[in-house]
C-alpha cells in the first residue's frame, strides 16, 4: 500500500471488465488513480462468481468461491471494489450472509481450509460508485471537473444488483428511485433524461442471457425504446454486464426485432468512468475510448464516435 | 375416438398436494414462503413476465402445493433477478431467492439447460472465469486488452493456474463437480427415455 | 397470551415491577445456583411505575460489574425490555438467553454452599 | 337473600390467622379443560405437590373457577384444613379476583392465596416439549407454596373516588363517551387539541354502509356536546401531566392560546375577509386554503376564531376596530393552565392516515393525480374544497377512470408498514367509488384488492351492491408499481391474479386506500397516563376478549379507533362501553386498594435518603424517629407500591408487602429458605 494514496481498495476484475470489455477496466484504474485512490491487484482471482447463474445452480459453491475470493482483498487488507454489479451483487451477499451466520462461516472456513485459507470478515465489498458517491463524496470529485457539458443529454441506466437487495446495499433502503448516479452524471454539466421504466433491467442477468438471448433482447429493446423516445444522447451505466447487454445488445435487438423497432439503434454506451475522465480533462487514451489497433468483432459494438463527437466541441 | 374427444375432453382434474418441494425450502431456511397470500405484487412487478409465461407467483405457488413440473419449465430460467418481487413482497418473502433456491432443486433433480451447463462444466470449472480470454477463440480479446495498454490477460486465476486448481479443488469438495456429473447423468437419461418414446 | 413457545427451562419470579428487583435476589439467586438471572422490565417510558425499569437499569450496570469481581459470568444475568404485548419478542429474547448461558454451562461457582 | 342467611352472614367471623401458626396449604391445581391437562399430568402435580412442606391438601378439578371449583376451596377453608389457599392454574391477572373472593367468601383473609401460572408460563408456551413443561409447572407450584408458607394477612384499604372523567380526545369516540357519563351525572372535562371536536369524523362526506351523510349526523352531536352543562368543553387544549391513581388522577390541562379572545368572538368571520396571509387547509388536506385566521371548517363547534401563530405575519389588521368590532384580537395571549381533579380517564385519541410517501413505487408526492383515501372524501365531500364535485389535481377535470389500491401500508409485513388488517379501508373504498360512479356513471372505476374484508351488519350487501348496481371492477391484485403516462395519467402494474396474467392499465387518477394508524404522538400520551401500548401503537386494552375497554392501569379506558383500527359504529359502541366501565367505577363511590405498600423497618433503616430520591411518586420522607433517629417513612396513601424503593435500599430496609424479601427470597430457594 502507498503513501501516496487517501484511499486503498483490492479492484476486484470479475470477467467481463477484464476479458470483453478492457476499456473500462482501463478507465477506473486511470481514474481512482487521479483521484487519489490506489487500486491494488486481487491475484488470483476468479469468477465472482455471477449471482443469478452459479449461485442457481448450486448455493454453497457461490458462497465457498465468494469467499476465496473475498479472502484474497483480506490478505492484502483491503476492501474489495469491483466495477460490476454481477460481482458487487455476489461479493456483498455473500459477506452479507457470512456477517450474519456464524455457523455459516465456520462451514465455508472449512472448506477454505483444504486450499489453506481462511475468510475473516470485517471487510465490507465495494462498488466503483459506491467508492465515488460515499468514499470520495461529490465535493471531492466535483473539484477535479475541469470541463461540462451542458448540451449532453444522457440516459442513465443503474442495473439492479448496485440498489438490490436494499437491505444488503449502502443506500439507506432506497431502490425505487435511487440518484446517487444521476448526481455523480450531472457533476459533468450533462443532463440526465428521465425515461420511462428508467429503474428496469437491462435483460441479461440471472441466466437469461445464456437461456435464451431473444428474451433478454426483449428487455433490451423496451429500455432502448424508451431511451430514444427522450433523445438522449448516449447511455452511462455502471455495469460491464449492463454494459454488454446494451452495447452487443442493440445488434441484436437491431437483428431479432428489425420489424417492431423502426430505425436501427446506436446509442453509444459509456461507462462511468470514462464520462468522468472525461470531464476531469484526462488523456481519452487513459480512459478506453481511443483503441490504438485496428480489431474486429470486438467491442465496443456500437460506435462511440458520436459521444466522441461531442465532447470534442465542448473540450475546444 | 371422435375428433372432438380428444379436442375438448381434458378430465384434468386437480387431485392432491404436495410438501416435498415446500419441505426443501424450509429446510433451507426459508419458511416464509409458507406465508404468500397470492396478491400477485410479485408477477405484477416482474418485467420477464411481461414478455414471457413467467409467473413469478405462479411459479411459487406451483412448488408450494407440489406441481413438481415447475421444475422442468424453461420459465424459471427466465427470472433476470432484478430483485423487484422481493423488495416488495408484503409477507417479506425472499422472492428472488426462492426462485433461486428453486432452481437449484431443479439441477439437482437434473433440470439444466445445455448451454447453463456448458457455462457451468465446461467454462467456469475449467478456467475459473465465466467468461474466460484465455483460449484460441478469444485471442482478439486479449489483443483488445493490448490496445489499451493493458498485459494480454488480467492478474486473475488467467495469470495464476495454481488458483484455478485452487478453485477446481473447492468446487469437486464442496459437491459441485458431482451435481454436475449428476445433472449430466440425468439429462442423458431423460433424452434417451424421450427418444424411446418417440420410436414407439 | 400469544402462546409462542420459548425454551422450557425457564421459571418466572412475579414482582410488581423490575424497579422492585434488589440485586440481593439476584445474588441470592446465583448463590442457589440459578444458572441465569433475567430481569424484564417494560420499555423505557413506558413504565407503569413511571420510571422504575430506568432506576432498575442503573442498579444492574453496576451489578454486572460486581459479578465480575465475584467471578461469576456477567453474561448469566440479562436484563431486557419487552413489554406485554410483545409475546414474540418475549419468547425470541428468551430463546437467546438460553443459549447464551448454555454456552456459559452450569452454574456450579457456589455448589458448596448450597 | 333471605333475612336469616343474611344474619347468619352478619356474625359469620373472619377465620383468624395472624400469619403466626403453622402454615397449611392448600394446593389446587387446574385442569382448565385440556388448557393443562392436555400436556402435562395433572395428578402427578397433585401428588407432588403433596410432598411439599406444610401442604395440607392437594386436589385437581376442571375448572377450578366454576361454582363447583371455588365451593370445593371453600370448604376446605371452612372446614379447618387449610390457612393457605394455592390455585396451580392461569394468569392472576385472569383469575386472582375470583380467587380471592373465594377466600373471602369463606372467611379467609384474601391475602392469604397465591396463584401458580402454570397455563400460560407453562402448558401453553411449552407445549411442544410436555416434559419441560411438567417439570417447569412442577416449579411454579413449589415457588408458589414457599411463597404462601410467607403470606401474612393483609388489610385492604378503601379510597374514595372523584366523580369526574377526564376524556382526551374529542373525536366520535370522545363526543360519545361525554354524553353518556355526562347524561348520568358526572363532571365531564373533554380535552381536544384541535379548535374543534368532530375529529376525523368531520372530514367525511358520507358513511357507508347506510350512506348517511356525515356531518349531518355529526355536528348534532357536537352542539350536544357544547351545551351539555356537565361537560367542559377544553379545545384547542391538551393534557401535560397526570399524577395520581385511580379514583384520584390530578390532571393538568393546558389552554393554548387562541389570540381571539374566546368569549368575545361573536364568530361573525369579517376578519378573515380581511386577512391577507393564505395558507394550506389541514381539514382539506392541503386540497384548499384558508387564512392565518381562521376556524377548521364551518360547522366547528365552538365556532370561534383562532389565529395560526405560525403563519400569521402580525399586520395588525384583524384586530382593527372596523374589522372586529367586539375587539377580541389578544396577539399576547399566553397559554393558561389548570388542574382537575378527576376518578376516571378515558382516551379516545383517535388515529393518523397511513402516509404512503414511503411506498415510492406508487407515486404519491412525484405523481400529482395519486392521493390518498381522505383526500378523495374531501373531493366527494358537499362541504370539501370542490363542493362534491370531484376532480383530479393536475387539471381539475373530471377523471374518466379511477383506480383505487387497497392495503395501502395496512397487512405489510415490511420495514414501515402495518401488520395488521386496518378493518375499515376495504369499505370506505367501496364508498368512494359508488360515490364517484353516482356523480359519474360513465366512468371506469376499478378497486385493487387482495382481500374484501366487508365484515360488519349490512357491509357485504353493499359491497355487493357495489358491484352489481354501481359496475364497479374489483381486480384482485395488489398492484406492483405505477408510472406517469402522457397528461399526468397514470398507469398501473399489476396481476390480475384471477386470471393469472400480469396487466396493464391506465387511468387519470389513483387513489390509494390508506390505513389507519396510532397517533404519531401515541407514545407520549401514553406515558403521559402511565398505560401500555400494544406492538401495532394502539393502546392496549387489558384483555383483548373480556376487557376491550379497560386498560391495565385501573380507572383508565380507552375508546374508538386510540384502541385499534375501527369503523364508526365500533367506535361509537366502544365509546359507550367506556363510559359504561367508567360510570360503573365511579358509581360505586369508592375503590378498594391493593394493599401493597412499601413498609420500613426502622431497625436496618439508617436513614441514608436514597429511596426518597427513587420514589416517582413522593411517598417517602425522612423523619426523626424517637428511637432511631433519621429514618424512611411511607406515605401509604401516596404509594402505589412499585418497589423502586425497596429495590435499591442497600441495608434492605424496605420491604413490600405482598412482595417481601422473604417471599421472594423463599420463592428463590424454592421453599428451602
Ligand atoms: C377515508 C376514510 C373514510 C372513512 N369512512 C368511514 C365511513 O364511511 N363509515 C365509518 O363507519 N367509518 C369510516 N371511517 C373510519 C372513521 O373515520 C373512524 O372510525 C372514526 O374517525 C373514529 O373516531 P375516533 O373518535 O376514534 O378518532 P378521531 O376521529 O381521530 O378523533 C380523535 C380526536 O382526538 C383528538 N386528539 C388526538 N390526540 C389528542 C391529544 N393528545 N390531546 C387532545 N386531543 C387529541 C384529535 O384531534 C381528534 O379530534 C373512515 C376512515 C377513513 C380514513
Ligand atoms: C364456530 C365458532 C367459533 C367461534 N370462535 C370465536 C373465537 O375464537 N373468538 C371470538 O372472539 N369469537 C368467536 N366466535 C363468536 C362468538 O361465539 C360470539 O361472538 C359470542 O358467542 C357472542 O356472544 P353472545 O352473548 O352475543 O351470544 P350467545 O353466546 O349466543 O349467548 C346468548 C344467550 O342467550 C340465551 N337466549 C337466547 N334466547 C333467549 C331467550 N329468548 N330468553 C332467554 N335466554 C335466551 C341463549 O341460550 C344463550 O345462552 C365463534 C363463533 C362460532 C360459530
Ligand atoms: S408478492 Fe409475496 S405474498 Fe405476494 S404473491 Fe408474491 S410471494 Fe406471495
Ligand atoms: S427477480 Fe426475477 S421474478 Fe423477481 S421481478 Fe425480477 S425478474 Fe421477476
Ligand atoms: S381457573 Fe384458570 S386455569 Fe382453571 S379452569 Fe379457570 S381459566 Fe382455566
Ligand atoms: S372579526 Fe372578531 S368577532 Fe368576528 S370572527 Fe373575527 S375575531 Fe371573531
Ligand atoms: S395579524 Fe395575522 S391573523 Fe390578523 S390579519 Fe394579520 S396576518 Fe391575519
Ligand atoms: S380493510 Fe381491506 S383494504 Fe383495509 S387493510 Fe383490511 S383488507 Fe386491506
Ligand atoms: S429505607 Fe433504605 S434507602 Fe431508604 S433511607 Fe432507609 S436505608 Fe436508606
Ligand atoms: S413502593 Fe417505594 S418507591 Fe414505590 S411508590 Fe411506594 S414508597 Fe415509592
Amino acid at each position: 500500500m502507498s503513501e501516496d494514496y487517501k484511499w486503498h481498495y483490492g479492484f476486484f476484475l470479475g470477467c467481463v471488465i477484464p476479458n470483453r470489455y478492457p476499456m473500462i477496466e482501463a478507465s477506473i484504474r486511470s481514474v481512482f488513480d487521479h483521484l487519489g485512490a490506489e487500486m491494488l491487484d486481487l491475484p488470483g482471482a476468479s469468477c465472482c462468481p455471477a449471482p443469478g447463474v452459479f449461485r442457481a445452480f448450486h448455493i454453497p459453491t457461490w458462497l465457498v468461491i465468494a469467499a476465496r475470493n473475498i479472502s484474497i482483498a483480506e490478505e492484502i487488507g483491503v476492501n474489495p471494489i469491483t466495477g460490476c454489479n454481477g460481482c458487487y451483487g455476489t461479493l456483498r451477499d455473500a459477506w452479507y450472509e457470512l456477517e450474519h451466520e456464524y455457523e455459516l462461516k465456520k462451514e465455508v472456513n472449512e472448506y477454505l481450509a483444504k486450499i489453506g485459507r481462511t475468510y475473516k470478515g470485517n471487510l465490507e465489498p465495494k462498488h466503483v460508485v459506491q467508492a465515488l458517491y460515499l468514499d470520495m463524496g461529490l465535493d471531492h470529485l466535483k473539484d477535479y471537473i475541469k470541463f461540462t457539458f451542458s448540451d449532453l443529454k444522457i440516459a442513465v441506466h443503474y442495473g439492479c444488483h448496485i440498489v438490490k437487495p436494499s437491505d444488503k446495499r449502502p443506500w439507506d433502503g432506497e431502490y425505487e428511485v435511487p440518484r446517487f448516479l444521476d448526481e455523480i452524471v450531472e457533476l459533468t454539466g450533462a443532463k440526465s433524461v428521465d425515461y420511462k421504466d428508467k429503474y428496469m433491467c437491462c435483460g441479461a442477468g440471472g441466466a437469461v442471457r445464456t437461456a435464451v438471448k431473444e428474451v433478454a433482447a426483449d428487455f433490451t429493446r423496451e429500455k432502448l425504446m424508451n431511451i430514444r423516445e427522450v433523445g438522449a444522447d448516449i447511455i452511462i451505466n455502471c455495469c460491464p454486464f449492463c454494459h454488454l447487454q446494451l452495447d452487443l445488445g442493440q445488434v441484436e435487438v437491431n437483428n431479432f426485432y428489425a420489424d417492431i423497432i423502426g430505425e436501427p439503434f446506436n446509442i453509444p454506451v459509456i461507462y462511468i468512468t470514462q464520462l468522468l475522465g472525461v470531464a476531469f480533462g484526462m488523456d481519452p487514451n487513459l480512459l478506453g475510448l481511443i483503441k490504438n489497433h485496428e480489431l474486429t468483432g470486438v467491442s465496443p459494438f456500437i460506435s462511440i464516435d458520436p459521444f466522441l463527437n461531442i465532447i470534442k466541441n465542448q473540450l475546444i | 375416438m371422435s375428433e372432438n374427444v380428444n379436442k375438448y375432453i381434458k378430465r384434468k382434474v386437480y387431485k392432491k398436494t404436495s410438501s416435498r418441494i415446500a419441505q426443501k425450502f424450509v429446510d433451507a431456511g426459508l419458511q416464509e414462503i409458507r406465508a404468500c397470500i397470492n396478491c400477485g405484487t410479485c408477477t405484477g412487478s416482474c418485467p420477464s413476465g411481461r414478455r414471457t409465461a413467467y409467473r413469478t407467483r405462479s411459479a411459487i405457488r406451483r412448488a408450494l402445493t407440489g406441481d413438481e413440473s415447475v421444475l422442468k419449465d424453461i420459465d424459471i430460467w427466465l427470472c433476470s433477478t432484478c430483485y423487484y418481487c422481493y423488495e416488495r413482497c408484503p409477507r417479506n418473502i425472499p422472492v428472488t431467492d426462492m426462485i433461486i433456491k428453486l432452481r437449484n432443486i431443479a439441477v439437482e433433480e437434473g433440470y439444466i439447460l445445455d448451454s447453463h451447463f456448458v457455462l457451468a462444466n465446461n467454462i467456469f470449472y475449467a478456467t475459473g472465469h465465466g467468461v474466460p480470454a484465455t483460449g484460441e477463440n478469444n485471442k482478439k480479446w486479449r489483443d483488445l486488452r493490448e490496445s489499451y495498454g493493458l498485459p494480454p490477460l488480467p492478474p486473475t486465476v488467467h495469470s495464476y493456474p495454481e488458483a484455478v486448481k485452487e478453485c477446481q479443488e473447492l468446487m469437486k469438495a464442496v459437491g459441485f463437480k458431482k451435481l454436475m456429473d449428476n445433472a449430466a447423468k440425468l439429462k442423458e437419461e431423460r433424452a434417451k427415455a424421450e427418444k424411446k418414446d418417440k420410436e414407439e | 397470551m400469544s402462546r409462542i413457545q420459548y425454551p422450557s427451562n425457564i421459571r418466572i419470579v412475579r414482582v410488581p415491577c423490575s424497579g422492585r428487583v434488589n440485586p440481593f435476589f439476584i445474588i441470592k439467586s446465583l448463590l442457589r445456583g440459578w444458572d441465569g438471572v433475567v430481569v424484564s422490565g417494560c420499555h423505557p417510558g413506558d413504565c407503569h411505575y413511571v420510571s422504575g425499569n430506568l432506576v432498575a437499569r442503573r442498579r444492574f450496570a453496576i451489578l454486572q460489574d460486581l459479578l465480575n469481581l465475584f467471578g461469576i459470568e456477567p453474561d448469566r444475568v440479562t436484563f431486557m425490555w419487552s413489554s406485554a404485548s410483545e409475546g414474540d419478542r418475549f419468547a425470541n429474547l428468551i430463546k437467546k438467553v438460553t443459549k447464551n448461558i448454555k454456552r456459559l454451562g452450569p452454574n456450579k461457582k457456589f455448589e458448596s454452599t448450597w | 337473600m333471605t333475612e336469616a342467611k343474611k344474619e347468619l352472614e352478619k356474625v359469620k367471623k373472619e377465620i383468624v390467622v395472624t400469619g403466626n401458626e403453622k402454615p397449611q396449604v392448600g394446593v389446587y391445581v387446574c385442569d382448565c379443560g385440556i388448557n393443562i391437562a392436555g400436556v402435562v399430568s395433572v395428578p402427578d402435580l397433585v401428588k407432588y405437590a403433596e410432598t411439599l412442606p406444610d401442604v395440607a391438601v392437594a386436589r385437581e378439578y376442571k375448572f377450578f373457577c366454576s361454582d363447583t371449583g371455588q365451593n370445593i376451596i371453600k370448604e376446605d377453608i371452612q372446614s379447618g384444613l387449610i390457612n393457605r389457599v394455592v390455585v396451580a392454574a392461569c394468569s392472576p391477572r385472569m383469575h386472582e379476583p375470583t380467587f380471592r373472593l373465594v377466600c373471602k367468601e369463606a372467611g379467609l383473609n384474601q391475602f392469604l392465596f397465591e396463584q401458580a401460572n402454570i397455563r400460560e408460563h407453562s402448558t401453553w408456551v411449552h407445549m411442544k416439549d410436555p416434559e419441560g413443561a411438567f417439570e417447569a409447572a412442577k416449579d411454579l407450584i413449589k415457588m408458589s407454596v414457599a411463597k404462601a408458607r410467607e403470606l401474612k394477612p393483609l388489610e385492604v384499604k378503601t379510597v374514595s373516588i372523584e366523580p369526574a372523567c377526564l376524556i382526551i380526545g374529542g373525536g366520535i369516540a370522545g363526543m360519545n363517551s361525554a354524553l353518556d357519563l355526562a347524561t348520568e351525572g358526572y363532571k365531564v372535562y373533554l380535552v381536544e387539541r384541535t379548535p374543534t371536536i368532530g375529529g376525523h369524523m368531520a372530514q367525511l362526506d358520507k358513511t357507508f354502509p347506510t350512506m348517511d351523510c356525515s356531518a349531518c349526523i355529526l355536528t348534532p352531536r357536537m352542539v350536544d356536546v357544547a351545551r351539555n352543562e356537565n361537560i367542559e368543553l377544553l379545545t384547542y387544549s391538551e393534557v401535560v401531566e397526570v399524577t395520581g391513581y385511580v379514583g384520584n388522577f390530578e390532571a393538568t390541562i393546558m389552554k393554548k392560546p387562541h389570540y381571539v379572545d374566546q368569549e368575545a368572538c361573536t364568530g361573525c368571520g369579517v376578519c378573515v375577509d380581511y386577512c391577507p396571509v393564505v395558507t394550506g387547509n389541514e381539514f382539506d388536506l392541503g386540497l384548499a386554503t384558508r387564512k392565518a385566521i381562521y376556524i377548521p371548517f364551518p360547522q366547528a363547534v365552538p365556532g370561534k376564531y383562532t389565529i395560526d401563530m405560525d403563519n400569521c405575519i402580525k399586520c395588525g389588521i384583524c384586530a382593527r376596530e372596523d374589522v372586529c368590532e367586539p375587539d377580541a384580537i389578544r396577539y399576547d395571549e399566553e397559554p393558561e393552565y389548570m388542574k382537575v381533579k378527576v376518578g376516571t380517564i378515558i382516551i379516545a385519541t383517535g388515529w393518523d392516515l397511513y402516509d404512503p410517501t414511503g411506498l415510492k413505487q406508487y407515486g404519491y408526492g412525484r405523481y400529482p393525480n395519486v392521493i390518498d383515501g381522505l383526500q378523495m372524501e374531501r373531493l366527494l365531500s358537499s362541504t370539501g374544497p370542490l363542493d362534491g364535485k370531484p376532480t383530479r389535481p393536475s387539471d381539475l377535470k373530471a377523471p374518466h377512470s379511477i383506480a383505487f389500491l387497497q392495503c395501502v401500508g395496512s397487512r405489510n409485513f415490511r420495514e414501515g408498514g402495518n401488520q395488521y388488517c386496518s378493518r375499515v379501508c376495504c369499505m370506505y373504498a367501496t364508498k368512494q367509488a359508488r360515490q364517484y360512479k353516482e356523480k359519474h356513471p360513465d366512468a371506469d372505476v376499478y378497486i385493487f384488492y387482495m382481500d374484501v374484508r366487508a365484515f360488519g351488519k349490512g357491509y357485504e350487501e353493499f359491497y355487493e351492491s357495489a358491484g352489481k348496481n354501481y359496475g364497479i371492477n374489483y381486480i384482485r391484485g395488489r398492484i406492483a408499481e405505477v408510472s406517469e403516462g402522457e397528461d399526468h395519467s397514470i398507469i398501473i402494474r399489476a396481476e390480475d391474479t384471477l386470471l393469472q396474467e400480469p396487466m396493464e392499465l391506465k387511468v387519470d387518477m389513483f387513489v390509494l386506500s390508506c390505513g389507519l394508524e396510532s397517533r404519531s404522538d401515541a407514545g407520549e400520551v401514553a406515558s403521559l397516563v402511565r398505560v401500555q401500548r400494544s406492538s401495532d401503537g394502539f393502546f392496549m386494552e387489558a384483555h383483548p376478549k373480556l376487557r376491550p375497554v379497560d386498560t391495565l392501569t385501573e380507572g383508565i379506558f380507552i375508546a374508538g379507533v386510540a384502541q385499534g383500527p375501527k369503523d364508526i359504529p365500533d367506535s361509537v359502541a366502544q365509546a359507550k362501553g367506556a363510559a359504561s366501565s367508567a360510570a360503573t367505577l365511579m358509581a360505586k363511590g369508592e375503590v378498594e386498594m391493593e394493599p401493597f405498600f412499601a413498609v420500613v423497618r426502622p431497625d436496618r433503616c439508617i436513614g441514608c435518603g436514597m429511596c426518597v430520591e427513587n420514589c416517582t411518586y413522593g411517598a417517602i420522607e425522612l423523619i426523626d424517629d424517637r428511637h432511631f433517629g433519621k429514618i424512611a417513612s411511607i406515605n401509604q396513601a401516596l404509594c402505589k407500591g412499585c418497589g423502586a424503593c425497596s429495590g435499591n435500599c442497600r441495608c434492605s430496609a424496605i420491604d413490600i408487602f405482598g412482595f417481601t424479601g422473604e417471599q421472594i427470597f423463599s420463592i428463590i430457594m424454592g421453599g428451602e429458605l
